[in-house]
């Protein structure tokens, strides 16, 4: 039992991971259409900026400006290389490939390829006894952060006015450029989004694996877009559903199963998941 | 005898009928015109008859044989051709290799990954085919450059390397001027008339409905108002009501 | 009709994929009342409307208000009152009715009053969402959307397609009160609502303006209306 | 006249390890140099596996970011046949290239009920399980992180040694001119044809009475097999596997090379493949030497790149035909609209 709770709360501390990772990768592509590699990237600026900083300004601090940057990074990305590409939707995704290989060989000429250890709140080492399980804090931290993302994203979605707008870009942009609103503020908006959850995103990691390096953006990356697709493109709350139910497998089955076995597996469900409803769980239809 | 049967086919979005319970049945020969107000469900009909769209509800058989669950690429192996209301055509392959690739899909072949081009008999009937269609002089030129109303022409030279039994035509004169309208309805005919092809042609141009159809079959809301010869159709109260819009 | 036309198109060219869609297309539209745009399907009606929109690349001219219009976003063209209803409405499926109507708001005060006064229906349906309303009622959302703002220009393209015949006419009796206030271009099938709606008629065939000139002249030459839109008696 | 140009390019590159040559800031020796051999070879190599990428990327129009599982299956799989079977090189390569394309039509099979963006990102996510395998060295047969040398007892004399390592580069060369005959044939045999045309309209591809799928399918298993077959040379080449060649940042340069070089025109991928590869090795070498993130070769290719899709789209190809407008009539379009 005990070990049903810890796993249960660990893969939700993945799951956590993922979905920071996967909201804004879904909800730049549901408005912007652009599938952005670079994300990756703004999650690994986040983690660094917070680790140079923390020393300096002390770690809250230091998370607030981790989190600035990668928003900055976002916002700069969409200004600087997608919005002159418009329409071509190609060409975008294949200069937010360069910027992730460009920018991830960047990190690491400035702070060595080597992983760096992370700094994390005191508290988050200690360990709390739930249904006789003792479970490291740093899954609630992750689990929290998460929560709390999602409520915010959701009522911003639904009650602010560029909400409106993100949630109406995403089912047809043309239509909101119609009625006389500059959508492409709304991608600059997301992508800085995104960015700054991706940032988190990368924060919380380095917190929860005590290290950082500069291809961990990646690694994290591709799982995020598994949840993505599983999620349907553009639905915050598909990537939720989908992170949850990706991160529990993977902790799940990589325990009682061989090694690798998780990650595995979760490939395993995406399959299963696209055989029998290409569009994912909550999508709109993806082929377009 | 029945060629193209659809029988009581439905397609709804959600709880929205586009296609609501049409009944059709095309003989052998027949040129069968499809008429209606813009959003009456006629394309989606056709995108159903020809499998890019599963029905709701309701079956269609070609040939007897029932289709209803097959992909377009097998429906189209059985007799069954179409054409789009924008003129879809493999812009950047010449003309005469767009239909060299038709004629080898139906022929086999246009997975061949080793010899050069095409045989002498694809050649040969690729030739023959854009003579039918009236396009042999742009032969060399790239599809995306053709103008409209040749765009159609290939359109319907794709048809033909298909050697289809049944035709679904849809609004194969939109966009073309006047004076080229009479050229290209003498190339319907001539790939109809006397064929044993059966053909279901959505069309808003009522002079060429009435010139070609047999029977004309009036598509309002997705369900069938009336299908019947041509006068009787436009001599119909209510089939003017709704289509022309009379008496508002 | 010595005034200006708020709308003047002139050798508009639209190529697309190596097609060349719109010819030259060249028509004015008149500061009051509706101007039809006629034409087969596939003439180039709708690619006309969004090209003076800016949403297709174009050639040619587009002064609106005497100011040159073409290549400016089309945000701010819809900023500036030039209103666009499109075919098959736009209407955003997963938002609510309220909050499609919301989206459109860009004055502080727009009037409600108005788009409650003539689709009472949607204040009852204010909560639920537009994918679940039917053509007509997802009609009135588009055009609601339009009227909360003051325009100097509605385009409408095909609002009566689809539609029930009580319905075409419900859209047609508002349509009409709305180009009591404003101009209107109008691209409709339905020659029963042109012959109600249109003072002037523009007819585009393949690309290019075919007949131009008052919309009942049009519409009483039955050889005339056969040869250049297809449809008529026999 | 032009057309004699890659036979003399052939010609020279085959003849090139008779030559002593010295080229400075080129080569660090000779050209018939080990190192220099070397080098070139695994240029060779790319520049076949980045002309069988673009079979399926600017032919096709299948942006798939999981390339790499089929070179890496190339590579772990004929290193693992003969350094822990003992196997002998041909049959471990005629096995190892025909697996991966069993492999390829299992997970193309899937992968392709999706299409556009999402086949992009499934096709990584399969991808990365053969990193992860391969990174977790299952039963000690990967090698892990640190990859799997080949043991040489199980090669051929002639392919052993040094000395040898001119030979390595006439089986690159010989590769690279297979998969070029393989993708060229495709080009202008039907096949070709209808890739572009399933790239221009699918639904016409089906309407015609093609199946758009078992088409996708077939290019992507064709694909497979020559990327693994580039997997089984470069592992020859570099003396054995590592999870670099699993990983997506391999898929990702594949991408650039074609994009580089100019998607879906003849010869783009191919000189794509082989200046990236240059590049990547030189500046590697360099790296010390230069300031800064200059010494990161992906920071500058990177940063190329994105350049390369503002500044010149169409690619190396793309230029020469801009310099030479009326030629090359035969070039498809450059960049298939994923999307």
């Amino acid at each position: 039992m005990s070990t049903v709770v810890l796993l249960t709360l660990t893969g939700l501390g993945l799951a956590a991971l993922y979905f920071l990772i996967a909201s804004g990768l879904s909800l730049v592509f549901g408005l912007a259409g652009v599938l952005n590699f670079a994300h990756g990237l703004f999650l690994s600026v986040g983690a660094y900026v917070t680790w140079w900083a923390a020393p300096h300004l002390g770690l809250p601090l230091a998370v607030v400006s981790g989190v600035a940057a990668a928003a900055a990074t976002g916002a700069l990305t969409e200004l600087v290389l997608i919005r002159p590409l418009y329409t071509r939707h190609t060409e975008q995704v294949l200069v937010t490939v360069g910027l992730s290989l460009a920018g991830v060989a960047l990190l690491q000429s400035v702070w060595g390829a080597d992983a760096r250890v992370f700094p994390r709140p005191e508290w988050a080492s200690h360990v709390t006894g739930v249904l006789g399980a003792q479970v490291p804090d740093d899954r609630f931290l992750l689990i929290g952060a998460a929560v709390l993302v999602l409520v915010a994203l959701l009522a911003f979605l639904r009650f602010t006015r560029y909400g409106l707008v993100i949630r109406a870009g995403v089912e047809n942009r043309a239509m909101v450029r119609a009625l006389g609103i500059d959508v492409r503020t709304a991608f600059t908006l997301v992508f800085a989004i995104g960015g700054a959850l991706a940032g988190l995103a990368g924060i919380l990691g380095g917190m929860y694996f005590t290290s950082v390096s500069p291809g961990q953006g990646v690694s994290l990356l591709i799982f995020a877009f598994i949840v993505v697709v599983i999620g349907g493109l553009g639905s915050v709350t598909g990537s939720a559903v989908a992170a949850a139910g990706v991160g529990l497998l993977q902790q799940f089955v990589n325990y009682y199963g061989a090694a690798g076995a998780g990650d595995v597996s979760v490939v395993a469900l995406l399959a299963v998941v696209l055989l029998l409803r290409p569009a994912g769980i909550a999508g709109k239809a993806v082929a377009a | 005898m029945t060629v193209l049967a659809v029988e009581g086919v439905s397609w709804r979005i959600g709880a929205v009928p586009i296609v609501d319970d049409v009944t059709l049945h095309l003989a052998p020969d027949e040129f069968v015109a499809l008429i209606g107000p813009n959003g009456a469900g006629k394309t989606s009909l056709f995108n159903l008859i020809s499998g890019l769209r599963r029905p709701t509800s309701g079956r269609i058989l070609l040939g007897g044989r029932d289709v209803t669950g097959l992909a377009p690429y097998r429906r189209a192996r059985s007799g069954l051709g179409r054409t789009f209301q924008t003129s879809a055509v493999f812009g950047s392959l010449t003309v005469t290799e767009n239909v060299a690739l038709a004629v080898q899909a139906r022929r086999g072949g246009a997975l061949r990954a080793w010899r050069r081009g095409s045989d002498r008999d694809v050649t040969v009937r690729s030739a023959q085919i854009l003579a039918e269609v009236r396009l042999e002089h742009r032969a060399g030129r790239t599809a995306g450059s053709l103008a409209h109303g040749e765009k159609r022409k290939l359109e319907i030279a794709l048809l033909l390397a298909g050697d289809p039994r049944v035709l679904l035509l849809d609004e194969p004169m939109a966009g073309v001027s006047a004076e080229d309208v009479p050229a290209l309805v003498e190339v319907i005919r001539g790939l109809t008339a006397g064929t044993g092809r059966t053909v279901l042609m959505v069309e808003h141009h009522m002079d060429v409905v009435l010139d070609l159809a047999d029977r004309v079959a009036v598509l309002h809301h997705g369900a069938l108002l009336a299908c019947d010869t041509p006068a009787a159709v436009m001599a119909d109260a209510f089939v003017q009501h709704a289509y022309l819009g009379e008496g508002l | 009709m010595s005034r200006e036309p708020v709308l003047r198109v002139a050798g508009l060219s639209v190529r697309l994929g190596g097609s060349h869609i719109l010819q030259g297309v060249t028509f004015d539209v008149a500061p009051a009342g509706v101007t039809a745009l006629l034409g087969r399907n596939g003439a180039g009606k709708t690619t006309t409307l969004r090209a003076i929109l800016g949403e297709l690349p174009a050639t040619g001219s587009v002064a609106y208000d005497g100011r040159e219009i073409l290549g400016r976003p089309t945000h701010r063209l819809v900023r500036d009152g030039l209103a666009y209803v499109p075919e098959d409405r736009g209407v955003f499926a997963g938002l609510t009715v309220a909050e499609n109507l919301r989206l459109a708001e860009r004055v502080p005060d727009p009037d409600y009053a108005l788009v409650h006064e003539l689709f009472p229906e949607l204040a009852t349906r204010a909560g639920q969402r537009a994918g679940t309303l039917s053509g007509g009622q997802q009609q009135m959302v588009a055009i609601a959307r339009v009227l909360l703002n003051p325009n100097r220009l509605l385009l409408v393209d095909e609002p009566t397609k689809g539609l029930a015949p009580a319905v075409v006419t419900a859209v047609a009796t508002v349509l009409a009160r709305v180009a009591g206030r404003v101009p209107v271009l109008l691209v409709e099938q339905n020659l029963a609502v042109v012959r109600r709606l249109a003072t002037d008629a523009v007819v585009v065939e393949a690309g290019r303006v075919a007949w131009r000139g008052a919309a009942g002249e049009l519409l009483d030459d039955g050889e005339a209306t056969r040869s250049l839109l297809g449809v008529g008696r026999h | 006249m032009t057309r004699f140009v890659p036979l003399a390019l052939l010609v020279a590159a085959a003849a090139l390890p008779w030559s002593t040559l010295d080229v400075p800031g080129l080569f660090d020796g000779p050209l018939n140099s080990p190192g220099t051999l070397q080098l070139l070879a695994v240029c060779l190599v790319f520049g076949a596996l980045a002309l069988g990428y673009d079979l399926l990327f600017g032919r096709a129009g299948l942006l798939s970011f999981g390339h790499a599982l089929y070179i890496a299956a190339g590579a772990y799989g004929v290193d693992i046949l003969i350094s822990h079977y003992g196997w002998a090189l041909w049959p471990a390569a005629a096995v190892t290239v025909l697996a991966a394309a069993g492999l390829a039509a299992l997970l193309g099979s899937v992968a392709l009920r999706t299409s556009g963006i999402a086949f992009s990102m499934v096709t990584l996510a399969f991808a990365e399980v053969g990193h992860i395998l391969v990174n977790r060295d299952p039963g000690g047969l990967t090698g892990g992180e640190e990859g799997l040398p080949m043991r040489t007892a199980g090669l051929p004399d002639a392919l052993v040694g040094v000395t040898n390592t001119v030979n390595l580069y006439w089986l690159a060369l010989a590769t690279l001119v297979v998969v070029t005959l393989v993708v060229h044939a495709v080009d202008r045999a039907p096949l070709g044809r209808t890739l572009t045309g399933l790239r221009d309209d699918e639904r016409r591809v089906a309407v015609v009475g093609l199946s758009p799928y078992k088409i996708k399918l077939l290019a992507v298993v064709l694909a497979a097999a020559l990327a693994a077959l580039g997997g089984v040379v470069h592992a020859l080449v570099v003396g054995g596997a590592s999870p670099h060649v699993a990983s997506s940042d391999l898929t990702l340069a594949l991408i650039v090379m074609a994009v580089l070089g100019g998607a879906g025109t003849r010869w783009g991928a191919l000189a794509g493949g082989i200046l990236y590869a240059y590049l990547d090795q030189r500046l590697a070498r360099l790296g010390g030497r230069l300031p800064g993130p200059l010494g990161e070769p992906l920071f500058v290719l990177g940063t190329l790149f994105v350049l390369a899709v503002y500044f010149v789209p169409g690619g190396l190809a793309g230029l020469r035909a801009r310099l030479r407008p009326a030629r090359d009539a035969t070039a498809r379009e450059p960049h298939p609209e994923a999307a």
